[in-house]
Parts: structure tokens; C-alpha cells; sequence
């Protein structure tokens, strides 16, 4: 049961990731793509976290890969920021 | 079937062809920075591969500790050789003073 | 499970190529910083699935690892003095 | 025993940080620890002469899984070489570098060099020998690149990149020959090397790295700029000690790891090198406009009679005559350091006294500095081969194992090297003698000019005289 | 099944290395080149994790991509030209050519060597000294346990390489000015990032004992909190000055060597630690290596020799 579970957040974590890069190939425009991305993305990780969690029975463990997700999140976050701001600052950029 | 550490063995060869060819006809130095490093992930492959023993034995440590060794090295090098360049950069205006 | 576990990190790797090839097509240094994170989330989840797969728990603390880094790295990016213009 | 190894690296090292730490009194530590290191070596020389070879297994455990340490004649010899060059050159450094700001600049770097070369000597581990290389190639780069000038910048940019080249072609040999024989230990691969594809290409991947570190033609080309733009003391140890390294470790690993594998065609072929170092590396010498420049030409000339040696090392028979050329090898490579680590340090002198180093406004430089001037003339003695320096009698024993091996293209060579080389030694003794009026800046040097004095002399008189010693411990040792 | 999958993400990661180095060397930004590069460190961190080497692909992680990459990216900033890629004068096409059949040459005959000492190597290796010993060496991580005490004198080596490379760049000239104070974004995520970093350091120091980790891993992640506060507008990363600044640089080589000689009594040899004190003096010198390779690092990345290194001497000569 926790395997069939964890298996179906795996594959629909997959899912989210080739969302996020079919995403970057197609959008048209840098800001359109940031957000899309960087959403497909984060939630592709965080399916994929929790599946792999179900996995797992030792706390440390446990909350390491939750943490992981965590950071990501926070760096996405901020990083977008700064990428928006970066194409803000340069509008010529935009592709 | 091929094998897993002899294809990370020929990729490392491989890797370490294309930087040794890069670092002798580029120009750039920061290029040339990034072809030394290229090769020498191309050689520290061929060390990790001849270490892997399958999927289920326990690798061969000695060749990890080599490559560790090498990485910081290898970062050593390529810090010495940036400031090298910065000071290269920085005094081009004073053109030669020899 | 630990089929299912090698399957998903092969299709990460695919997608991780795919991000590549997304990457090597943008001009721009926004899109490039863009796709050098999803490159780094991408990896982190390969590593994540490696570290199941192969049932070494080490891997674990390197996709933590890889994961802060991720963060230090997008700072290093967008992070420039200011200089001479057109890059 | 096991002390005295341990320590002639440990010594070094040791004064290099505390020369870190506290570069206020980095002279005062520098000049220290060369004096401890080089008591330590000569401990340690002594020890092997009269105890025969020593080795060691660091940490206690066993062969393979440990470094081996492994001190025998060549590297005693090698050794008290570095160590003797070491103490001029510290002693005339003191001078040199006038400024505290200068010499806490150099004293730490220039210990950690002494301490990769008293490392890579006594290394008997294939890979630990590639981390003394590039503790030896990076210091030696940074002190290339002391002065700050912008040639000097640069050519220390390629030299780093040459050197990087080079320990990563010797590393990627080290990593086919462990893919093959499972071992670092030099003396396990040894006796596991055979004539198969393996040991072939870590051969010619090491071997060609190395030269490159070597400086042997045609991959001499970063030599000339390197030597000629780094300050005295440093030209004197990057080319009477620096460059040797490589040739030592090629003469090792030729000698004891793949002398099974090596062909008759790949000991030709160095040989060939050989003769083209000598005649270009004299030539270009001769054409030189600058002191240093012909300097470092000289080099690459010398370093060609070193593989000359080689290659008759392995047309050689075992037995007396092969005793012969390893001595003659070894004492062309010490007189040659000697007589170059003089020389440099004499132009130094030169240089800084008359603001230049261009060969055809030297006229009178004899009236003005007659020690240096007499140290460049002994060095130059040295450097052609005349009696009774020490390369006098190692080019005569080269010159007849040429002949009795019949390679009469080697003897041609040698000949025409040695007129190359007076042609140029004279040349510059020619305009130091002359009578034109030396303009000079008045300043007290004489710890800087009795450094090269005595180096010459020991190239000279000492090694000329009292050569019979090595050949006489040779014969004992095998 | 299982195993096609498994060979099929070998071919994948070999590839990816390959377009990336490729992609690297010849792509016409050096930008581009530099962000190929931290990708292609990346990466190499997976092929190290696929090849059941944990410790390396932290190493690589941290110093093979995250500190050169840094290092990389700052360098870019010093053309005189901004980023602006000055085309480079081509090599005459013998030249190119020939270096092509040369390295193509040299390519295929050790990938042939490769193969067949390969395929006839069954001989002894040293990973089963190693294992045997692993209870005598004071650390249960393999890996360390060669790092710190079977090779410790590469160790110890390896520490005076990165303080020649350190000492070569203080002489080179005056650090990099310091960077403008960074905007809010940039000092909340340093704020909340740095604490983190140190935290992961000391962790992987510690874990390195039994687990992957150890002293270089630790000190890469380190460094990387002291550039981000660099990046965040501080000017020397919260490095002490003056003497401490270089006692740091310096300390890890220093106790390294110290223990290593007061080892040396009776029979024993450099670096012969006593064996019921081997954890205990690994710890030691991991503790201090971790210190003095963040720092060593950090100055690098400076670019050049920081007023703090020697106040005193800087003073004097002003």
C-alpha cells in the first residue's frame, strides 16, 4: 500500500519535472518562463521528496529529505527573484 | 553488454582528450583554466572507474582518497593560475616594463 | 520499488539532457541562470533517487549539500559588479 | 634513519609556515630552517654512505597500503645537491630581497620548494610523487612570478599551465598503470611491469609529462622566459634544481619502474632529443642579448647531455661501464647545478649593478666586480667541460661509452656543443674583461657575490677533483 | 529490466559530460562556458554518486563545482573588456590539425591500453589492504581512513599545495575591492543561508569519521558561506585579521605535521599515530585542516593579498 503510494507520487512528480523543462523549450517569454519553471519544478521535487519519505522509517533521514526540498524552495524563491529583477533591469535581454 | 567501468573509463579518456586538445589551441586563459579542469576530471574518471567492482561490491577506496586529493589540487592550480591572469589583465595599460 | 526507483532516474537524467539542450538554445543570461536551476534541481533529484536506488544513504546528505549549494550558486550568478555593459 | 628522512622534509615544510605566520621575521626563520634541513640531509647522507640505502613505510603499516620513503645513493646525492645549492642561494637571498615586504614574500614559498624537492626525491609512491610535483610546480610558478613585471606575470602563466599539463599527463600514466597493476608502490609496479599495452602508454603518458616539466626540446619552449624573468636567486634554483626533478624522476622510473618496457627505439629516440637540446639550446644561447636569456638556453643545452646519458644507459651493458655513465649522468647533472646556480646568481650581481643584463654594454664588469666576474668565468669553465671541472669528466665517460656503443652522431654532438658553449662563455667573458669604463651604482654586496663564488668553485675544483668518490661508492653499492 | 535502465543512465550521464565539456570549450561566451562548467561539475558529482563513490561526489559537489565555479564567475569580472568576448586569434589550420590526429592518436591507444589492463587485472588491489586494516585506522570511513591515516603524507602534502597556491596569490597584488552592500533580497537569503552552511560543515566533518564526509568537504562548505558573505558585501567573510588570519591559513598544516612528528618516537614512523589514539588525532587535524581550507579558500577568492593579511607590513609601506 505504501509502495503503491509512494510510487504514484514518484511518477507524478516525473510528470512535473518534464512539464517544467517542456515549459523552458516552448513559453515564449523569459518572465512567462520563470514562473512556470520554477513552479513545475519546485512541485516535480517535492512530489518526488515525499514519495522517497514514504520510504523511510529513521527520523534524521527523514527530515533531511524534507529539508532538501525545503532549501530548494527557498533558493527558487529567491533566486527567481533576482533573475526577475536581473530581466528587469535589462528589458533588451528579453528573448 | 558493456560494462559500467569500462564505459566511465573511456569517457574519462575521452574527456581528457578533449581537454588536453583544447588547452594546447585555445587562447583564452580562462578557457584554457576550464580545458586543464576537464582534463583532469577526464583522468580522476579513469581512476573512480577502475575502482567501481559492480553493483553490489563495495568499491576500492584508495583511488576515492587519490581523487580527492587530486579535486583540491586541482582547484589550487586553478586559483593560482585566475589571480595570474587578473594580474595579467589589471597592469595591461602600464604596457611592458622590462 | 527499486525497479520503479532506477526507471525514474533515468527519466530525470533524460530530462536533465532536455534542460540542457533548453539552456545551450538561450541566448540571454536570465535563461541561462533560469535553466542552471533547473539543471540543479534536476540534479538534486537524480541524486536523491541514486541514494534510494543503489541504497547508499550517503547520497542523502550530498543531494542536501547540492541543494544549499544550489542556493549559493544562484547568489554567485546574479551577483555582478558593475561593469563595462553588454555581456 | 628513519629520523633523518622524515625530517628533511618535515623541516622545510615546517620553517615555510612558521615564515607564514609570521612574516616579519621571515628571513631570520627562512635562513633557520635551511641550515636545519640542510643538517638533515646531511645526516641523512651520511647515514646511506655508511649504512647503504634506507627505506621506510610511513605510518607503520605495510608496503602498498603505506608511502614508502626510500633514500638511496642517486637520492642522498641529489639530496646534499639541493641542500648545498639551497644554503648559497638563502645566503644571497638575504641580500637580495632588502625589503621585509620582499622577503616574506619569498622565504615561505621557497621553503615549501625545498620541501617538494627533498619530498620527491626520497618518494617511492607513484602518486605521491604527483603531489610533490605540483607542490614543486606551484611554488616554483609563484616565485616566478615575485617581481611583479608584467613579462614576468606572463611567462609564470604559461609555466603554470605547462606544469599543469605535464603532472596531469603523469597522473593520467599513474592512473592506467594502477587500472593494471593495482599498486602505487614504485617497486610493486616494478616488478609487475611488463611489455603490454598498459605499461607502454603509462609510460610514454609519464615520460612525456615529465619532459615537459623537463624542459627537454622541443617542449623547451616556456623554459626560456620562465628562468630569464624570475629574480636571481629564483632563476638559480629553478634551473640548477627545479628542472633536474623531472630529469631525476625520469631516470628513476626509466631505471627502476619500466625498464622492461622500455624499447631500444624509445631510449633512441630521447637520445635524439638530447642532441637537438644541445645544438639548438647552445645556439640559441650563443644568438642571446641578454645574460639571463643566455642563462636559460644554457639549460636547455645542458639538460640534452642528461638524456644523452640516459639513452646510453640503456645501449650500455650492465656492469662496470654502466656504473660509469650513471656516474657521469650524475655528475654532469651536479656540476651542472652548481655551475648554473653560480651563474644565475653572479648575473643577478651584474644586473643589479649596472641596472641591466645586456651582454654588449657589460664591457668592464671584471674592474668593478672581480669575484662575480671570476664566478661567472668558473661557471663557465663548468659549463663547457673544461678540466678540471666536473663535467670534464662526465662528458669524457659519455664521450667514450658513445664510442664504445659506436654512436658517432653522439660524439659529433658533444663536440660541437662544448664549441657552442665556449663560443658563448667567452662571448660574455670577452666584454666583462673589457676595458671600457663599468658604470656601476655604488653598493656593498659581498654576501651576494661569495654565494656564487663558491658554488663555481665547487663546480670547478671540488666535483673535478674529488669525483672518483662517486664511481668508488657506486661500485661499493651494487 | 532493471539493469537496462541502469546502463541506459550511464549512457545518459556520459553523454551529458561529454556535450557539456564540448559545449564548455567552444561555446562563443565565456559566461556561458563558466555556467556550462558548474553543470558539467554537477554532473560529474552524479557519475561519482553512480559509481558508488559518495565521497567524491561531495568533493566535487562542494569544491570541483561550487568554489571553482565561484572562482570562475568572480575572474570573468576582471576583463579590462567587461564580459564582451574578445574573438580570439584562430591557430593556422596545420597547427590545429595536427594537434587533432596527435591527441586522436593518444586517445585511442590508451583507451586500448585502458581496455586491455582492464580486462587482465586480477591481481591484488589495495582495497583489500585497506579493509583489513579499516579497524586499525581509528576512522570507520574507508575513505578517510586512506585520506588521514594510511596516506596521510599526501594529505599532508596536499594541505602545502593549497597554501602555495594561497601565498601565490597574496603576492600577486591587492584583493578585489570589496563588492557594493547587496540589495534586501541578496542579504536575507545570505542571512538565512550562511548559519546553514556552517551548520552542513560541521556536520560533514563530524559524519566524515564513519560516513561519507571529512575535512575537505566541510572546509569547501565553509568557504562557500564565507564567498557568499563576500557577495552579501562583507568585505573579509568574518576571517579574523593579522596574525590570526594567517595562523588560520596556516594551522591546519601546522598541527597536521606537528602531530605527525611527536608521533615519531621510538620505533615509529612519520605519521605512525598511537592506534588507540588514532580517532582522537584524526579529529584533531580534521578539526584544524577544516579551518584552514575554508580560509585558504576564502582568501583566493579574494583574488589577491587583503590589507588584513599583514596590517603591519601593508602600514609600513603605504
Amino acid at each position: 500500500m505504501i509502495d503503491l503510494l509512494s510510487a504514484a507520487l514518484i511518477v507524478s512528480g516525473l510528470f512535473f519535472y518534464f512539464a517544467g523543462t517542456i515549459g523552458l523549450l516552448r513559453l515564449p517569454d523569459t518572465l512567462c518562463r520563470l514562473h512556470a519553471v520554477t513552479k513545475a519544478d519546485n512541485l516535480g521535487l517535492g512530489l518526488l521528496v515525499f514519495g522517497l519519505v514514504l520510504q523511510l522509517s529513521e527520523p534524521l533521514q527523514i527530515l533531511k529529505v524534507l529539508l532538501i526540498w525545503i532549501l530548494v524552495l527557498a533558493a527558487s524563491a529567491g533566486g527567481g527573484q533576482l533573475i526577475a529583477r536581473h530581466v528587469q533591469r535589462d528589458p533588451g535581454e528579453r528573448s | 553488454m558493456l560494462e559500467t567501468s569500462t564505459l566511465y573509463g573511456l569517457l574519462g579518456i575521452v574527456l581528457a582528450s578533449l581537454g588536453l586538445h583544447a588547452v594546447i589551441l585555445q587562447t583564452d586563459t580562462l578557457r584554457r583554466v576550464l580545458a586543464i579542469n576537464i582534463l583532469g576530471v577526464g583522468v580522476f574518471l579513469v581512476f573512480i572507474a577502475t575502482a567501481y567492482n559492480g553493483p553490489d561490491a563495495a568499491p576500492d577506496p584508495v583511488p576515492h582518497a587519490l581523487v580527492l586529493t587530486g579535486i583540491v589540487v586541482a582547484v589550487a592550480a586553478t586559483a593560482l593560475a585566475l589571480a595570474l591572469r587578473r594580474r595579467l589583465e589589471s597592469s595591461a595599460e602600464d604596457g611592458d616594463d622590462e | 520499488m527499486s525497479e520503479l526507483l532506477l526507471i525514474a532516474a533515468m527519466l530525470v537524467g533524460f530530462n536533465l539532457a532536455l534542460s540542457l539542450l533548453a539552456m545551450l538554445r538561450q541566448p540571454a543570461a536570465s535563461d541561462r541562470m533560469l535553466s542552471a536551476q533547473l539543471l540543479g534541481t534536476n540534479g538534486v533529484g537524480l541524486m536523491l533517487l541514486l541514494a534510494f536506488a543503489q541504497e547508499q544513504t550517503g547520497l542523502i546528505d550530498t543531494a542536501l549539500i547540492l541543494a544549499l549549494l544550489a542556493a549559493v550558486v544562484v547568489i554567485a550568478f546574479t551577483r555582478r559588479e558593475p561593469e563595462p555593459r553588454h555581456d | 634513519m628513519n629520523e633523518a628522512m622524515a625530517l628533511t622534509i618535515a623541516l622545510p615544510l615546517f620553517g615555510a609556515l612558521a615564515a607564514a605566520a609570521w612574516p616579519g621575521r621571515s628571513s631570520v626563520i627562512g635562513i633557520l630552517s635551511v641550515l636545519l634541513s640542510g643538517a638533515a640531509v646531511t645526516w641523512l647522507f651520511t647515514l646511506v654512505m655508511t649504512h647503504g640505502e634506507a627505506y621506510q613505510l610511513l605510518g607503520g603499516w605495510q608496503a602498498g597500503l603505506a608511502i614508502a620513503l626510500h633514500a638511496d645513493f642517486l637520492a642522498a646525492v641529489m639530496l646534499l645537491l639541493t641542500a648545498l645549492v639551497a644554503l648559497a642561494i638563502s645566503v644571497y637571498a638575504t641580500c637580495y630581497f632588502r625589503s621585509p615586504r620582499d622577503a616574506a614574500r619569498f622565504w615561505p614559498l621557497w621553503l615549501l620548494l625545498l620541501a617538494a624537492l627533498n619530498g620527491l626525491f626520497l618518494s617511492a609512491d607513484l602518486f605521491n610523487l604527483y603531489v610533490t610535483l605540483e607542490l614543486l610546480g606551484l611554488s616554483a610558478v609563484a616565485l616566478t612570478a615575485l617581481s611583479g613585471k608584467r613579462a614576468a606575470i606572463r611567462a609564470a602563466l604559461r609555466y603554470l599551465l605547462v606544469g599543469l599539463l605535464g603532472s596531469l599527463g603523469y597522473l593520467a600514466g599513474v592512473a592506467i598503470l594502477y587500472t593494471g597493476f593495482g599498486t602505487l608502490d614504485m617497486q610493486q609496479v616494478g616488478e609487475r611491469i611488463a611489455v603490454d599495452p598498459a605499461s607502454e602508454i603509462a609510460l610514454i603518458l609519464m615520460t612525456g609529462g615529465l619532459l615537459l616539466k623537463t624542459a627537454l626540446f622541443p617542449l623547451h619552449f616556456w623554459l626560456p622566459a620562465a628562468h630569464s624573468n624570475a629574480p636571481a636567486p629564483v632563476s638559480a634554483a629553478l634551473s640548477a634544481l627545479v628542472v633536474k626533478a623531472g630529469f631525476y624522476l625520469v631516470l628513476r622510473l626509466w631505471t627502476e619502474v619500466f625498464a622492461e618496457a622500455i624499447s631500444p627505439q624509445g631510449a633512441m629516440l630521447i637520445g635524439l632529443l638530447g642532441c637537438a637540446a644541445i645544438i639548438w639550446g647552445s645556439w640559441q644561447a650563443l644568438k642571446a642579448e641578454r645574460l639571463k636569456l643566455l642563462a636559460a638556453y644554457s639549460t636547455v643545452a645542458q639538460l640534452g647531455y642528461l638524456f644523452v646519458g640516459l639513452m646510453l644507459l640503456f645501449t650500455t651493458p650492465m656492469g662496470q661501464d654502466y656504473e660509469l655513465v650513471l656516474g657521469a649522468i650524475m655528475l654532469m647533472a651536479l656540476t651542472h647545478g652548481f655551475a648554473k646556480s653560480s651563474l644565475f646568481l653572479a648575473i643577478g650581481v651584474v644586473q643589479q649593478r649596472a641596472g641591466h643584463d645586456r651582454i654588449a654594454e657589460l664591457d668592464g664588469t671584471s674592474q668593478r666586480l672581480p669575484a662575480t666576474t671570476f664566478a661567472i668565468a668558473l661557471a663557465g669553465t663548468a659549463l663547457i667541460g673544461l678540466p678540471p671541472s666536473g663535467a670534464f669528466l662526465g662528458k669524457w665517460h659519455l664521450l667514450s661509452a658513445s664510442i664504445d656503443a659506436g654512436q658517432w652522431l653522439l660524439v659529433l654532438v658533444m663536440s660541437i656543443g662544448s664549441l657552442l658553449a665556449a663560443a658563448y662563455v667567452f662571448r660574455v667573458l670577452g666584454h666583462a674583461f673589457g676595458n671600457a669604463a663599468f658604470a656601476s651604482r655604488p653598493v656593498n654586496m659581498a654576501l651576494q657575490e661569495w654565494p656564487a663564488l663558491a658554488l663555481g668553485l665547487v663546480a670547478t675544483l671540488l666535483l673535478g677533483l674529488g669525483s672518483h668518490w662517486i664511481w668508488a661508492f657506486l661500485e661499493i653499492s651494487s | 529490466m532493471s539493469f537496462d535502465a541502469l546502463l541506459i543512465l550511464d549512457v545518459l550521464l556520459a553523454a551529458l559530460l561529454l556535450m557539456l565539456a564540448i559545449a564548455a570549450l567552444h561555446s562563443h561566451s565565456m559566461h556561458q562556458s563558466i555556467i556550462l562548467f558548474i553543470v558539467f561539475g554537477l554532473v560529474t558529482a552524479l557519475a561519482w554518486a553512480r559509481l558508488k563513490a559518495p565521497d567524491v561526489a561531495l568533493a566535487e559537489a562542494t569544491i570541483g563545482s561550487g568554489v571553482a565555479g565561484a572562482l570562475l564567475l568572480a575572474a570573468l569580472r576582471d576583463n579590462r573588456s567587461g564580459s564582451a568576448i574578445t574573438p580570439s586569434p584562430g591557430r593556422p589550420a596545420w597547427q590545429v590539425l595536427s594537434v587533432t590526429y596527435l591527441v586522436i592518436g593518444l586517445m585511442l591507444t590508451a583507451a586500448w591500453a585502458f581496455l586491455d589492463a582492464h580486462a587482465n587485472n586480477s591481481g591484488p588491489r589495495l582495497g583489500g589492504l585497506v579493509q583489513a586494516e579499516l579497524a586499525n585506522s581509528g576512522v570507520g570511513n574507508p575513505v578517510t581512513a586512506v585520506l588521514l591515516n594510511f596516506r596521510a603524507f599526501d594529505t599532508l602534502l596536499e594541505l602545502a599545495v593549497l597554501l602555495a597556491a594561497l601565498l601565490g596569490v597574496l603576492l600577486l597584488g591587492p584583493a578585489r575591492p570589496a563588492p557594493r552592500p547587496a540589495g534586501p533580497v541578496v542579504t536575507q537569503l545570505v542571512a538565512w543561508l550562511t548559519p546553514l552552511l556552517i551548520v552542513s560543515a560541521g556536520y560533514v566533518l563530524w559524519v566524515g569519521a564513519h560516513a561519507p564526509g571529512g575535512a575537505f568537504q566541510a572546509g569547501a562548505l565553509l568557504a562557500a558561506g564565507g564567498i557568499i558573505m563576500r557577495l552579501g558585501g562583507s568585505r573579509y567573510s568574518g576571517l579574523p585579521s593579522g596574525f590570526w588570519m594567517r595562523l588560520i591559513a596556516v594551522g591546519g598544516s601546522g598541527v597536521f605535521l606537528f602531530v605527525g612528528l611527536a608521533a615519531m618516537s621510538g620505533d615509529a614512523s612519520l605519521l605512525q599515530y598511537p592506534r588507540d589514539w588514532a580517532g582522537t588525532l584524526i579529529l584533531l587535524i580534521e578539526i584544524f585542516a577544516t579551518l584552514s581550507i575554508a580560509a585558504s579558500l576564502v582568501l583566493v577568492y579574494l583574488g589577491g593579498r587583503p590589507d588584513a593579511w599583514a596590517p603591519d607590513q601593508e602600514r609600513g609601506h603605504a
